[in-house]
């Protein structure tokens, strides 16, 4: 399940929602993303998430159902924000429930770092020297590359 | 054709949003890149580099070789910072 | 931080707890663990935690600071209930919060990872034919191994 | 020396804790296993297989060879099941 939303969202509410009544998942993972206060050494008064409206969409409901189709997960959430936010506000909250614990563990990473990688969100901090747009990281790459299937998967690799 | 812009894409082209007529001798997005610089300095600029473009058609990420059709959402955007 | 209690928790509410105010963290990672209604093709109707009162903190506490020596953490939390618990309550909590999102994972999975093999629980597991005390699993161990560290950590290396 | 039994252990043994005057000759976890086993039958059955059996001694976790002090309290409870 994904949402793309202004408003703020409960984590606690949302564990609860996803696990109420089943009694067969036996552990739930949760990422809360918050943002800091501090890009590199400069102070982040505010920043603004601009998305892609209907493509967002599209892209966390692939991303959720690769992960579904990876793992055996009992039940899995992708929650992100988009508008201005503040210093210490939740931006993006993941939640993957399982019978077994690695599976809810390796799901709820894999969500996190690909749609770090694919969702069209862009991150505008305001410092004091003004404003300027987030530049991707190599980092976030890397993460994402953890995942990628071998050869065997790839649509084109009977070629 | 409708084209989109987003983030620093989008400040620079100076709009969001543009309604382009394809020529008839393009036919995919590398063209449709072509097309947009001619338009102006603006153009020229935000799309002079395209290691830091991405491109979507109809939601979907697609490379520069990939086929046109007039009723397709293109959108232009850089490499994306969520999460 | 530990607790050991007998009550339930919100996981909600602790994860807001131990974020509230910090613009430092990037992100936080909860795991929460769930008693599930079937062990093996067995259904369970309820389950008792024993433990050994004063170990149990004192191993908590411990599995806890290596997290923090071995993690950037921010701040983490374990919550383990003990008891009678029926098929769908929570049993077990860890939450770590981090600058950075694979600190925060690895921290939480290695704190339910050695938490499973190192604190003094034992279940007693109640189904239609009886009472009968869980058997530890290889998979658990298996689990915890992950997070051994190389020959120079351990303190008979250089013998 | 007291001395503290958890979960099978303890319902094999038949109660949860004993107070243990260790024979001067015992000195280690293995002695005092040795002398508990002395004390019936259904100590014997409890502590019969020691792969099944960890020991902690103030609250700590130590292996058959740790040596003991009068004052210390011993733990017997087979292999931990929480989480």
């Amino acid at each position: 399940m994904i949402r793309v939303q202004r408003e703020d969202f409960d984590p606690g509410a949302e564990i609860a929602a996803l696990t109420r009544g089943r009694a067969d998942i036996g552990g739930v993972v949760s990422f809360t993303g918050i943002v800091r206060d501090l890009a590199g050494d400069r102070k982040i008064g505010a920043m603004t998430l601009e998305h892609y409206p209907g493509m967002t969409e599209k892209q966390l409901a692939e991303i959720d159902a690769e992960a579904n189709r990876r793992w055996p997960l009992a039940a899995s959430l992708v929650v992100h924000r988009y508008g201005k936010l503040l210093p210490g506000d939740r931006i993006v909250l993941v939640v993957t429930a399982s019978p077994h614990r690695d599976a809810a563990f390796d799901a709820c990473r894999f969500l996190i770092d690909w749609l770090k990688t694919r969702a069209p969100f862009w991150k505008l901090e305001e410092t004091e020297a003004g404003a300027d747009w987030v530049k991707a990281q190599a980092d976030d790459n890397a993460a994402a590359a953890r995942w990628e299937k071998p050869a065997s998967k790839r649509p084109r690799a009977a070629e | 054709m409708k084209v989109l812009y987003f983030a620093w894409l989008r400040t620079r082209v100076g709009h969001a949003e543009d309604a382009i007529d394809l020529p008839k001798n393009v036919t995919d997005v590398r063209g449709l890149i072509e097309v947009l610089r001619a338009k102006g300095p603006n153009y020229a600029t935000a799309l002079k580099d395209l290691n830091t473009v991405r491109v979507a058609v109809n939601h979907d990420y697609v490379k520069l070789d990939h086929s046109l059709k007039p009723t397709d959402e293109v959108a232009l955007f850089p490499p994306v910072t969520g999460g």
